[in-house]
This record gives structure tokens, C-alpha cells and sequence, in this order.
């Protein structure tokens, strides 16, 4: 139990459960059968781009292109289909080699020049969305295939579960796995505790920074073909609104920006925790105006929150190494 | 390299202007406040205008981000390239009002294109839609189709574009005047973006959906999203006034689910806009008399055409919208214009 | 012995001053208009804005920190500024000095909750972004302010210099030579700047890391309401979305120019005539790229290969250099 | 017989100022201990970051097993069985213990993996080995300090590596556990046929468990792979400072006794420090000694006030007194620190010579408006430099491009300029040449002389029975004992020793 309580996703899902169950009591209808709907299809999209911009933190970076990257996949996904009347799953896959393409330079150049992450990606943000208004002069991509449409908006049976989040879930294990039990995303947080000691072990930091980053842009791609999916048109629009929410979620399960600490858990529940907050605020009807505000609260509070335990658990040690 | 490319093309372009340009020196520039599928239609327009009425240019310049300061320096730029007139979604309805001042200065006639300006104003003109005019006749629409009485929402735009406000305001108005069988319910604001317009419509849809019997979206992306959520839901109880063109909102309508849309011409706006403003650098001046329509914003606007567009008509309505720009057109001059 | 040792060919600030006066005679000689009174006017306005902004990016970035807020706080200045002059007809210079005094107490937060907590001062303006911008379209409900006093809307518009330069560029170029100043040749700019280099050192020499970390964010403030009234008197009026949403439109400028300009994003080292020369650089590549009719939907692109460019090449040219001046 | 298993001929390496190895040679016979001396700064350090292939040698050649090779990365050593355990700390302080310890080489599963059971499996095994009784599913960072060292040591020898390096490995270790450490050694190098390369500052050490001997001196070899029953502690200590061992017999007398500058009474620190006493008084230098880890850097800290004292008096000149910053120590109190962390806390590399030099004084030297102009700090710290005969092109030179020696007599200057009472000075010659240190030596009896009390931390013994007036020991955080200090070398240092034993 007590080291339950230590893990960074245990108060998150108590959070979860409570916020859950408290919405629930006031207002019946959050647990319908739709809203449950509305809730995972939010959140299958919102977990993607969480975990593109938490990979990027478990190495001390951050990437500003996410939402860039998945708005140039969004259209270049629907213009395949509709102006080159290309299958849907070579369209995919072209899409996601894109995204990992645009993710290979944000590496590549990151781990070459030596320069802070956050320039480059601001540079190929605006370069990635220049490429994207200027291939569709902001017209939206309307003739999405029928499949994806169907595929946006099917469920599994009779459940409630849309079949959209069944790929977000499968990649929200597989990131768990990734980065608890692979080598490659050990080293990863390896070396965002501490280059230098990961260098001096003899993991090679351009190969860590590249790999990130190419993930990063991969699940960026897969974010911008679902909400193409869930929208069922390709706007140019797409991914201009996902940098707050890509940090919030992290930040919120307990990521630290320097590096290092992530939690693939704690970041599902972080997406959980907006998607919730952001739909109570439409269901209580709480004043349009207030929204921004309570966003920017939250994220304070997660982050005071976690540097509190964090200062605990170090005072914890102090003690316990003087003794 | 690319650069090399586009620059060695626009010459292109420019020459092979050249070659077109009428007997007009008039360069009018039609700029809209950023990139956005409803100002398409002035592309054509102008290029229209310029065959038609023999102006010397007639262009669509985009601004890079919907962001007033770029606006301005595209503005400036093209001011500075020669462009003489000026057309002009404002960025602001406030903020547009200063530079188009100091275009007036330099001898540059502007208008105010789709949207206005609030007074006073250096504008010769706010040829467009009345937006919150149109909210208005939308709800009234909607009011109709719910059969008088019932719960409404409305789906709208950010909240630092005073239009917003206009809109929320004229969306109470017409409720209001229903005398109190019709009821707003909720107010959703800020979704311009899809994800979250997405989110929180849905989520909207499913706390308040067995309530609500009607919804107004006097935004593109509310409209869109919300076409697509009752599209998705099959709901055909729920009666929804949209706003634009955009073609989900019309295969919606097509569809059923969504009861009609108030269609805005924007070809109409490119068209006569730079129909106008070749007269006015040609020495015309509006009539002391014109008949001018009245707005929150501006007592001098031209409306442009706003059209209730439902199931009935929506396959056609390109037309409708050229029949309206031409009637415009054909009393333009002797209503509005000393020449 | 110890004479400066006159480099400046090998500075960071040459090779854009170069780039700059390449630009200003390829433009001059390919478009037409670039040279015309207007434009030269417009962009001189323009800069002045972008200056500003840069300035009040770089005194925060100085501390190996960021202000994503700035742009809030700038539309909080402008509003509160325009609520003191419209509604409660306070003098044109009170009402100014009110206004940098909001920026700078919003600045101030940033600083004290970053130093406070010693959460990354991403997240903390992050979040403060998104409260400032609530608070002021809550307060505010998103309706401009447009009746400003005459003489302080026509500063903005006012022509200097043979009709070619606007007063705005003034103010900014005077701001500049101050911050210049501030940060050469007084104790607390040194200070500032070691704070920054290295805070453990600059701390256990007796230098109060945290008040001047706080410092920082204050100036960042300031300069971001200076910049906020500079652009009231050229649009005539504080409305709302005058830096876009949440004020992220001026976050790119605000990166652009000391990025360009040589300041070091990790901190410690700064260049306010870089950062000057940075968003003269940008604000003409800009005006020049919607002169040559590149397309403006490719504008954006063209920006982020220059942004790109830049760093690389400051890279390379820091690698076959040394640097030697800190302040310049 | 004398197969070596690793050698490195003339080899030479440069960093911009400083020439590290000049012409350097080291073998190393298999199956042998190998003891590397030198003193620091001497150019240990290089060579072993070129055997594990951190850095590459600007000439010469490296065999391993008699073939020559090129190691062009960390990866490739540990490919080679070459494996280090660093003076820095290299454990991955988020990570477990087990997983520490097996991150080169992470055992998997059929599937590919990581395969936790099986780490705590083999790391336990490997923590046995060292009689360390952890659980490897244990959180580095919940570890003490010796705990660590030995955790790095353990992995090391997890990795089968062939060749040992272990870079001052039982610095923090108690006498108990070096014993443990050096009897573990020997098995290994007995048993798996591991040869070892030992740093080590402690030559009686050396004595006991090393058979061959490689001396650096300025970079180059003083000896090369001597055999150590040639050698004598005399003629080592010759080899490694180029004279002998010289005691300097301070000829110092302190003034004033009794005239008390600064005391701490029953001290507490937030830190851990418990019951801690200190006079210091004027003119006189008071060495602290003590392992490392033993909280003599943290009490400085606490005494200057980055940290916080929690109980206890601080009086300084006859008053109790509240220090809460380092500003209100230099300003109030002229106290100042020199950190044992040139690069990290004392210098600010990317600053230039007289930025870094006047960075104390700034305050002191203002005009109106807080005007301060180069010429006004040059005036003020340009003696200091010229003082201290720093070399540097000029004053406008980045501190990173100066040599260590001259980066310390920098940050030796920011202090002088200041102009303090009470100069707490930490390790000031780590990595610094023997003419510096020597140097450095003159000047810090110079200025107690002068009448500036100083405190002492040094790790260097024969540094601090040099220069100390008495010696106070420090262990686990608490004062252990006090030597008066009478320069006799054997004599001191056996008492130290035995106050940090018990």
C-alpha cells in the first residue's frame, strides 16, 4: 500500500475517480452511455498528443512542432485521399512516415547543432505549418472516404467504447512498455536524468535524441489522421490548439521538465483529468469567460503539487542521510 | 530555392498582369484577416472584377495568421507595392479603424469588406454581412423551426473578437422577442479550434442533448462541428441554424440534420467591392441620400446578401447568391453613387 | 595592457548588421515600393513594436528562463490602460505610468512565483498565460476600449524626419541605448547577466540570485507594457485581441529577434543591439517577402527556415570563434 | 608471464590552454594491480578517459591485448571488458539499484524485454559479491553517499569487465569497507584473472594492494609501470611533486589568540549537522578535515547561508548574529567563499577575466545610478590580477579558455577584491599545478598574516598539516575531534586519522 502511494498515478486516479463520482452525483447524466462516448473519443486523441510531448520531456526537450506536425499529417492524410485518390492505408502510412519525417529533423538538427530544442521545433513549427497553409491556402479537405468517417465514429458493439480510443489504448501500452521495459526508452530516461553520466555509460545521445523524436513525430502524425478521422475533414486548423493540453497532461501526471521523470500512467490520467475538467466546465455551465482561468489554475496547482512531494521526499532523504 | 522559384513565378505573374490590365489604374488589394475558407470566393471575384469592369488589379492577399499586426504589414506592403484601393475583412473592428485612417491620408480609398468597422471610421463603406443582424434572423429561423418555444444553444466564436459579443447579444434579442417560450440554455464561446470545439459540443450533446431543442452557430467552426455531432448522432429532433458554407454544414442540411444555414456572399462582397472602389478612385462619391442601412456598428453598410438557406434551396444556392450579387450590382450605382 | 580588443568583424551583431543592409539593397533594387516613403514609415513602425518585444523576451531569457506570457501581459497593460483613460479619464502620463505599472506587477508574479517555487518558468507563465488572458476578457468582456485621448492615439501616426520615420522607432531606439546602459555599465545589470551565466556562482558572490531573477521578470513586464502602448497608439485603441489568442502572436517576434540577435537561450549572455538588429532583420525579410509576392500563405515557412538558418549559422560562426564580449 | 593486457605508448592530448599528457606511457600487466598516481591535475583523469575511450588521444597508440586499437566511444572500451568507476557520480539517480548496475547489459526476456526479475537476480549477486546488503529494487537516490560509491563499483564489476579502472575509489568509503573493497580485489583479480588500475591519493593503500606502479607528473611519466617492491612511500612521493616531501613549517605565530572573529556554538543545520562548535580567530587558519560526505562543504554553506541553520548561535566579532544569504555574509559580515566547484559554483565560464573578478565588487564600487564602467572595475581588480600574476591575453579573455590554475587564481582574486575578514577557502588546489599550488599555498599564509582569518577545507592532507593553524575533524556531519596543529606530519596525520576511524 505504501508504495502505492508513492507512484506518481495513484493520487491521479484517486482524483480521477472522485472528480468522476462527484460530477456523477450532481449531475446524473455524466455517467450515460454518451457522455462516456463524447469522454473517450476526447480523450483517444488528447492521450496521443500527451504522450508525443511526454516523450520529448523524458529527455529534458521540449517539442513545440506537435501540434504543427499533426495539422501538416491532418492534411496531407485527407489531401492523399481526396486529390490523389490514394487508398486509405498507403495514405497512412505515407502520413505517419511524414509525421516521422518532420520528427527526424526535429532530431536530427536538435542533436547535430547542439541547440536547444525549444528553437528548433519553434522553427519547424512555423515551417511545418507554412508547408501546410501553403499547400491548402487554408481550404479544408472535404472528401474524406467513407471508411475513415466509419471508422471515426463506430463503436465496439453495444459498449459505449468508441473505436477510436482502441488505438490510442494499445498505443498508451505499448508506450508503457517502451519506456519501462525496452532498453532504448530505459536509456531514454537515462539520459534525460543526466547526459553526462548516460554519454559516460555509452549511450549515444544523438541516436536517444533522434529516436525521441521520430516517436514524438510518429505519435503526432497518428493524433492528426485521428482527429481527421473524428472530424471526418482535413482542416489546416488542425493541431493549433494542442500545445496548452500537451504540456498540461505531462505536467499534470507528474513529468518533470528537466528530464527523466515521465509516467505513461499518470500522463493517461492527466488526459483524463483535463478531458473531465473541460467537460464539467460545459456541464455546469460554468462562464465562458472563467475557462482560460481555471486551466492556467490547474496547471499551477499539478505542478506545486508534485514539486511539494518532491521537496518532501528530498527532505525524507536529508534526514535519513544524516543519520 | 524555393524562394528563387516563387519569386521568378510571381514575376511571371506580374508581367502576365501586365499584359491583362484594363483601362483602370485601379489595384485594388482584397484582404481578408487571415487564412480562412470562407474568403476563398473573393479569389475569383476579383479576377472577375477585373475582366468585367476592366480594373488594372484586383487581388486576394492573405495574411499569414489571423492576427491583427500582420494584417496591418501585409497592408502596408501592399500599399507600398502600388496596390491603391483597399478591401479589408477587419482584423479588429476597432483596431482596423487606425491604419485605414492613414490610408485614407495617403489618398488610398478602403472599405470594409464581410465585416465592418465600428464609427468613425476612415471607411468609405461596410459592404458585407451584418453579423449581428445575421445571428439574429438565424435565431429567428431556428425559433420558427422549433415551432415557437423550446431550449436553445448557441455555438460561438472567440471571445476577444467583439463580433462575438454582437452575436451573443443579437442571438438574446431574437429570443426575447419570442416572449419567453424560448430559452437559452447555454452559451458556448471560444471554439474556434476544432479539437475543442469537438469536445465541447459533444460533451454539451451529451449532458444537455435530451434538453436542448434547438441550436444557432454563428461561428464556422461551431457550425461545422456541430452539423457534423448531430450528422454523427442521427438526431433530427434537435433543429440547428448554422452559419456559412462550409460543405459539411451544407451535406448536413442536404441530409437532414440540420435545419438551415444563413449563407454570407462572399463573391458578391469581392465582386462589387472592387466594382465600387474602381468607381470611387474614378471620381465618384456617395450619394448624401444613399440608402444606407443602419447597424450596431456603422450607419453606413451595404448588405451584402445574407440568405436563410434550408433544404429547399441549398442545391442551388450559389445562384441565389449571384442572382442577389447582380440585383446589387444593377441599382449600385444610381442608389449609392455621385458620379 | 587591457585594451578592448576591437572584434566586432567576428561579433554576432556584424554578420547580421551585414545581413540586414544585403537585404535592405536586394530589396530596394527587386521590388518596387520597398523604398517608397509609406513603407519605409510603416516599417519603421513595425520594428519599433518588434524591438520591444524582443527586449522584453530577452531580459527573461537572460535567466536561461521564458515568458510565455508576455503577450498577456501586454493586452492586460493595453486594456487596464485603455479602462484608465476611457473610463476614468485619467491623464494621458498617469494613465502611462499606470500601465507599466500593471506590466511590471503581472511580470512580478511570474518572477515570484518561478523563484518561490522553482518550477521551470515555462510552466508557471504557461499557466499565468492562460489566468492573465482570462482575467482580462473576463473583467473586460472582451470589449475594446476606442475612445482614447487624441494625442495619445496620434503619437502613433505621427511622421517624423522628412514624413520617413515614425516617433514609435524613437521610443524603441531610446529604449534600446537605456537597456544598453542598464546592462554595460551599471552594477545591477552585471548582475543581472551573472545571475543568469550561472546562478550557483552569481549566488555564492554575494549576488542575490532570486531578487534579481524577479528583477528580470519585472523588466519583462515593463517592456512588454512599453511595447503594449506602442502598439495602442498605432492601432488607436486597447482592444482585446490585439496580440491574438491568449497573446501568442507576439511569442514569435518575441523569440525571433534576441534569438537572432545572439542572446543565449540558456542565459548568462545577452545583445540588445543583436536583438534590435534581430527584428530589423525579420520585420524586412517579412515586408520584403510580401513584396516579392511569395505568397503569403508561404510567409510563415519562409520565416522558420530563417529562424533555422540563423541559429545554424550563429553556431558555425561560434564555432570558429571565440567570443569575447558579453554586453554589446 | 608479463603479458600486457593494456598499453598505451606516448600518448598526448591538449585542451584549449592546457597540455594534458605529454608523451605519456602506461602498461598494464595482466592479472596485476596497477596503481596510477599523480597529483591532481597531473593528468590522470585524461589518460583514464582515454582508456575508456571518453576522449582520444591527440598522438600515440593503445593496445589491448597486444593488438592496437582505437576506442572511439564509451561503448567501444566496454566492448574491449574495459570498465571504470568514475569520481563523479554515474548512477542514474531515478533508477533502481539493480537496474543501475545492469543498464550496459539489461537481461531480457524472449520477447526483447527488459526482464526485472532476472536484474534483481543477477544484480543481487553481484551486491553480495561487495557485501552489500541493498535491495536491488532500491531508488538510487535514497542512497547514502558510500552506498553509491560502492553500488558504482559493483557495477563495474558486473559488466565481466577484464580491465578494471577504479578512479579514488574508497574516498568516501569508511576503513571497514575499504578493507572489504581491497579483499574483494584481490579475489577477483585471483579468481576471474581481472586486472585493476587503482587511483588512489592514499599511498599506504597503495602500499598494500597495488604490485605495479605509473606515476604522472604535468603530464608526463615519472615513472612508467614500475614494480612497487622497488619503491619506498619517499621515493613515490618524489616521483608524483618532483622534490620531497617537504612539510612546511609554518614559522607563523598567531597574534591574537584570543581575539575570536567568528564562533558557531551548538550548531544545527537543516542539512543534518548536529552539536557543532568552531572558533575561528583573527589571523588564523583553521583547516577542516574529513572524508567526503562528512558535511564540511554543506556546514560552510549553512554558515554563509544558502542553507538554513536551525538552532544554534553564529557570533561573529563578539555579536549573534542572522546570516540568511551570501550576500548578507559578504556584505554584512565580509565573509566570503571560494567553492571546491570552480566551473559550477565559483566562476561563471562564459563571462570574461574582469567580469568575473569584479563580480563582488560591483556593489562597493558604484557611482550614481549604479554606474559602473570597465575602467572603474579595472582600477579596482587589475592589482588582484596583476597580484596574482594570472596569464591571461587580457582582461577581456573568456575565463573558459584559461587554464585551471589561472581559473582558480581568478576566483582566489574576486575574493580578495572584496576585500573580506573571513575567507572560508574549499579544496583551493584540486586540479591545480604544483607551481600554482605552491603558489597558492604562499598566498593563503600571506593573508592570514595579513590579518584575514581562514577556514580550510582540504581533502590533501599534507596541505592542510602545511598550512593549518589547527585542525578540526569532521565526520557524519559532526565535529569528531581537534588537532593543534605542530606540522609533524606523522604525528598529525595519525591523530586526524584517528579521530575520522573511530
Amino acid at each position: 500500500m505504501a508504495t502505492l502511494f508513492k507512484k506518481d498515478w495513484f493520487g491521479l486516479l484517486i482524483v480521477v475517480v472522485v472528480s468522476g463520482l462527484a460530477i456523477a452525483a450532481v449531475k446524473p447524466a455524466f455517467l450515460s452511455s454518451f457522455n462516456l462516448y463524447v469522454l473517450m473519443v476526447s480523450t483517444s486523441y488528447m492521450l496521443i498528443i500527451a504522450l508525443a510531448q511526454m516523450i520529448i520531456i523524458a529527455i529534458g526537450q521540449m517539442n513545440l512542432s506537435v501540434g504543427a506536425i499533426g495539422g501538416l499529417v491532418a492534411i496531407s492524410f485527407s489531401g492523399l485521399m481526396e486529390v490523389h485518390q490514394i487508398s486509405v492505408p498507403v495514405a497512412v502510412l505515407i502520413s505517419l512516415v511524414i509525421g516521422m519525417t518532420c520528427g527526424f529533423l526535429n532530431g536530427y538538427i536538435t542533436a547535430k547543432s547542439g541547440i536547444s530544442a525549444f528553437i528548433i521545433t519553434l522553427a519547424t513549427l512555423y515551417i511545418f505549418k507554412g508547408i501546410n497553409l501553403g499547400i491548402t491556402e487554408a481550404e479544408p479537405f472535404y472528401n474524406i472516404p467513407e471508411t475513415v468517417k466509419n471508422f471515426g465514429n463506430a463503436k465496439l458493439g453495444n459498449t459505449p467504447i468508441p473505436f477510436l480510443i482502441v488505438i490510442p489504448i494499445i498505443i498508451t501500452f505499448l508506450m508503457w512498455v517502451f519506456m519501462n521495459r525496452t532498453e532504448t526508452g530505459r536509456h531514454m530516461l537515462a539520459y534525460g536524468n543526466s547526459v553526462q553520466s548516460a554519454e559516460l555509460i555509452g549511450i549515444s545521445s544523438s541516436k536517444v535524441v533522434i529516436t525521441a523524436h521520430v516517436i514524438s513525430g510518429f505519435l503526432a502524425a497518428t493524433a492528426g489522421i485521428l482527429v481527421v478521422c473524428r472530424l471526418q475533414l482535413g482542416t489546416p486548423n488542425i493541431g493549433d490548439s494542442w500545445l496548452l493540453p500537451s504540456f498540461a497532461a505531462p505536467v499534470i501526471g507528474g513529468a518533470i521538465l528537466a528530464g527523466g521523470k515521465v509516467d505513461v500512467i499518470a500522463t493517461a490520467l492527466g488526459v483524463l483529468i483535463v478531458v473531465i475538467i473541460s467537460q464539467a466546465l460545459v456541464i455546469f455551465k460554468i462562464d465562458p469567460f472563467f475557462v482560460q482561468i481555471f486551466l492556467g489554475v490547474m496547471i499551477l496547482l499539478a505542478v506545486l503539487v508534485n514539486r511539494y512531494r518532491e521537496y518532501k521526499q528530498e527532505a525524507l532523504r536529508k534526514i535519513f542521510n544524516s543519520e | 530555392m524555393k524562394s528563387l522559384f516563387s519569386i521568378v513565378a510571381s514575376a511571371a505573374v506580374v508581367l502576365s498582369g501586365g499584359a491583362f490590365a484594363g483601362s483602370s489604374d485601379t489595384k485594388v488589394a482584397l484582404v481578408p484577416g487571415g487564412p480562412h475558407p470562407y474568403f476563398a470566393a473573393w479569389e475569383k471575384a476579383g479576377q472577375d472584377a477585373v475582366k468585367d469592369f476592366g480594373l488594372g488589379k484586383a487581388d486576394y492577399k492573405v495574411p499569414a495568421e489571423w492576427d491583427l499586426s500582420q494584417q496591418n504589414e501585409l497592408i502596408e506592403s501592399l500599399v507600398g507595392k502600388g496596390y491603391n484601393a483597399v478591401l479589408v475583412f477587419p482584423g479588429d473592428a476597432v483596431g482596423t479603424n487606425k491604419i485605414l485612417g492613414e490610408l485614407d491620408d495617403a489618398g488610398i480609398p478602403t472599405a470594409a469588406l464581410a465585416g465592418c468597422v465600428e464609427q468613425p471610421t476612415k471607411a468609405k463603406m461596410c459592404f458585407g454581412t451584418d453579423t449581428g443582424h445575421s445571428a439574429y434572423l438565424g435565431t429567428k429561423q431556428l425559433i420558427d423551426a422549433m415551432g415557437g418555444k423550446g431550449k436553445i444553444a448557441h455555438f460561438t466564436g472567440f471571445l476577444v473578437d467583439p463580433n462575438t459579443t454582437l452575436r451573443i447579444k443579437a442571438v438574446e434579442k431574437a429570443v426575447e422577442e419570442s416572449g419567453g417560450d424560448v430559452e437559452i440554455i447555454q452559451v458556448i464561446a471560444d471554439i474556434d479550434a476544432y479539437e475543442p470545439a469537438d469536445e465541447k459540443i459533444n460533451a454539451f450533446m451529451a449532458a444537455q442533448g435530451a434538453e436542448v431543442d434547438g441550436i444557432v452557430t454563428t461561428a464556422w467552426v461551431p457550425a461545422v462541428v456541430a452539423a457534423q455531432a448531430l450528422t454523427n448522432m442521427g438526431d433530427k429532433r434537435i433543429k440547428m441554424v448554422g452559419i456559412d458554407h462550409d460543405e459539411v454544414v451544407l451535406e448536413a442540411i442536404k441530409a437532414g440534420f440540420v435545419h438551415g444555414t444563413m449563407l454570407q456572399n462572399p463573391y458578391g462582397q469581392g465582386y462589387i467591392g472592387s466594382y465600387a472602389m474602381d468607381k470611387i478612385r474614378g471620381g465618384c462619391t456617395f450619394k448624401a441620400n444613399a440608402p444606407w442601412k443602419s447597424t450596431a456598428q456603422t450607419d453606413q453598410f451595404i448588405d451584402s446578401g445574407t440568405v436563410f438557406v434550408d433544404v429547399t434551396d441549398v442545391d442551388n444556392y450559389v445562384d441565389a447568391m449571384r442572382g442577389i450579387s447582380l440585383e446589387i450590382l444593377k441599382t449600385f450605382e444610381g442608389d449609392f453613387l455621385d458620379c | 595592457m587591457n585594451k578592448k580588443i576591437p572584434n566586432f568583424i567576428f561579433t554576432n551583431q556584424f554578420g547580421l548588421l551585414c545581413l540586414v543592409l544585403i537585404f535592405i539593397v536586394i530589396f530596394s533594387t527587386v521590388t518596387d515600393g520597398f523604398t517608397s516613403r509609406f513603407n519605409i514609415f510603416a516599417l519603421s513602425r513595425v520594428i519599433a513594436i518588434d524591438i520591444m518585444i524582443g527586449l522584453a523576451m530577452m531580459v527573461v531569457i537572460l535567466t536561461g528562463g521564458l515568458n510565455l506570457a508576455l503577450g498577456a501581459i501586454g493586452v492586460c497593460a493595453a486594456m487596464f490602460g485603455g479602462w484608465c483613460m476611457e473610463v476614468l479619464e485619467i491623464p494621458i502620463i498617469p494613465s502611462i505610468l499606470l500601465m507599466l505599472g500593471m506590466g511590471s506587477f503581472l511580470g512580478w508574479i511570474n518572477g515570484f512565483i518561478t523563484v518561490k517555487t522553482g518550477v521551470h518558468s515555462f510552466i508557471v507563465t504557461l499557466a499565468t498565460m492562460s489566468i492573465y488572458f482570462g482575467f482580462m476578457t473576463m473583467l473586460t468582456e472582451a470589449e475594446a476600449f476606442r475612445r482614447l485621448p487624441e494625442l495619445f492615439t496620434d503619437f502613433g501616426s505621427a511622421k517624423l524626419f522628412n514624413k520617413y520615420i515614425s516617433p514609435l522607432l524613437l521610443v524603441s531606439v531610446a529604449t534600446c541605448f537605456v537597456l544598453f546602459y542598464v546592462f554595460r555599465f551599471t552594477d545591477i545589470g552585471r548582475k543581472l547577466i551573472a545571475a543568469g551565466a550561472n546562478p550557483e556562482a552569481a549566488e555564492l558572490s554575494g549576488i542575490s540570485v532570486n531578487r534579481m531573477f524577479i528583477y528580470c521578470h519585472v523588466l519583462s513586464g515593463f517592456l512588454g507594457a512599453l511595447a503594449a502602448i506602442l502598439l495602442t497608439t498605432r492601432i488607436g485603441a486597447a482592444i482585446p485581441s490585439m496580440a491574438g489568442q491568449l497573446g501568442m502572436d507576439w511569442l514569435l517576434p518575441a523569440f525571433l529577434a534576441p534569438v537572432i540577435g545572439g542572446t543565449l537561450l540558456s542565459g548568462g549572455k545577452l545583445s540588445v543591439f543583436g536583438t534590435m538588429l534581430g527584428a530589423v532583420l525579420v520585420t524586412l525579410l517579412t515586408n520584403g517577402l510580401y513584396l516579392l509576392d511569395v505568397g503569403e500563405f508561404w510567409i510563415r515557412f519562409f520565416l522558420g527556415i530563417i529562424l533555422l538558418m540563423a541559429v545554424l549559422l550563429d553556431r558555425t560562426r561560434e564555432y570558429f570563434t571565440l567570443r569575447k564580449v558579453i554586453v554589446s | 608471464m608479463n603479458e600486457f593486457c593494456l598499453e598505451i605508448r606516448s600518448a598526448n592530448k591538449s585542451f584549449p590552454g592546457v597540455k594534458a599528457l605529454d608523451q605519456a606511457s602506461f602498461r598494464l600487466r595482466k592479472g596485476s594491480i596497477h596503481a596510477l598516481l599523480g597529483e591532481n591535475g597531473a593528468g590522470k583523469s585524461t589518460l583514464i578517459k582515454i582508456i575508456t575511450g571518453v576522449h582520444k588521444q591527440d598522438s600515440g597508440k593503445l593496445f589491448i591485448n597486444g593488438k592496437e586499437e582505437t576506442l572511439n566511444n564509451p561503448n567501444d572500451a566496454t566492448k574491449f571488458g574495459i570498465s571504470v568507476v568514475h569520481q563523479e557520480r554515474n548512477l542514474i539517480r531515478r533508477f533502481s539499484v539493480g537496474e543501475n548496475l545492469m543498464l550496459n547489459n539489461l537481461p531480457k526476456t524472449p520477447l526483447g524485454l527488459i526482464d526485472y526479475d532476472e536484474i534483481t537476480i543477477k544484480s543481487k549477486k553481484w551486491l553480495e559479491m561487495m557485501d552489500l546488503d541493498i535491495d536491488p529494487k532500491t531508488v538510487v537516490s535514497e542512497l547514502t553517499v558510500a552506498k553509491m560509491q560502492l553500488c558504482e563499483i559493483a557495477k563495474a564489476l558486473s559488466l565481466k569487465a577484464k580491465i578494471l579502472l577504479l578512479d579514488e575509489p574508497t574516498s568516501s568509503l569508511s576503513p571497514q569497507e575499504s578493507e572489504n573493497l581491497f579483499t574483494l580485489l584481490k579475489k577477483i583479480v585471483r579468481d576471474e584473472g581481472v586486472s585493476i588500475v587503482f587511483v588512489s591519493h592514499k599511498l599506504e593503500e597503495v602500499f598494500n594492494i597495488c604490485d605495479d606502479v605509473t606515476v604522472l607528473r604535468d603530464g608526463e611519466n615519472a615513472c612508467t609501470s614500475e614494480d612497487i617492491k622497488n619503491l619506498d612511500r619517499q621515493k613515490l612521493v618524489r616521483l608524483m611533486i618532483g622534490r620531497d616531501e617537504q612539510i612546511v613549517k609554518s614559522a607563523r605565530k598567531i597574534k591574537n589568540a584570543k581575539d575570536t572573529i567568528l564562533a558557531l556554538r551548538n550548531v544545527k543545520t537543516e542539512l543534518g549537522h548536529r552539536n557543532i562548535d568552531l572558533e575561528l580567530n583573527r589571523s588564523e587558519i583553521i583547516g577542516l578535515y574529513g572524508l567526503v560526505g562528512a558535511g564540511r562543504t554543506e556546514l560552510m554553506k549553512c554558515l554563509i547561508g544558502q542553507d538554513k541553520i536551525t538552532d544554534g548561535d553564529v557570533i561573529v566579532n563578539g555579536k549573534k548574529v542572522t546570516i540568511n544569504s551570501p550576500k548578507t555574509a559578504l556584505e554584512k559580515f565580509k565573509i566570503g567563499y571560494i567553492s571546491e566547484d570552480r566551473k559550477k559554483e565559483g566562476l561563471i565560464l562564459i563571462h570574461n577575466v574582469l567580469d568575473n573578478t569584479s563580480i563582488t565588487v560591483w556593489s562597493q564600487i558604484r557611482k550614481a545610478f549604479g554606474f559602473v564602467s570597465d575602467g572603474m572595475i579595472a582600477n579596482k581588480v587589475d592589482s588582484y590580477i596583476r597580484q596574482l600574476e594570472v596569464k591571461t591575453p587580457s582582461n577581456y579573455q573568456l575565463i573558459s579558455n584559461l587554464s585551471g590554475g589561472n581559473q582558480q587564481k581568478i576566483s582566489v582574486a574576486k575574493w580578495l577584491a572584496a576585500g573580506t575578514d573571513i575567507l572560508i577557502i574549499d579544496e583551493p588546489t584540486v586540479g591545480i599545478d604544483i607551481k600554482t599550488k605552491a603558489y597558492l599555498h604562499e598566498l593563503i599564509i600571506k593573508l592570514a598574516d595579513n590579518g584575514t582569518s581562514i577556514i580550510l577545507i582540504s581533502s590533501d592532507m599534507p596541505e592542510m598539516i602545511s598550512l593549518a593553524d589547527k585542525i578540526l575533524v569532521m565526520k557524519d556531519f559532526q565535529m569528531s575531534g581537534i588537532v593543534e596543529n605542530d606540522h609533524d606530519y606523522d604525528a598529525v596525520s595519525s591523530k586526524i586519522m584517528e579521530f575520522i576511524h573511530t
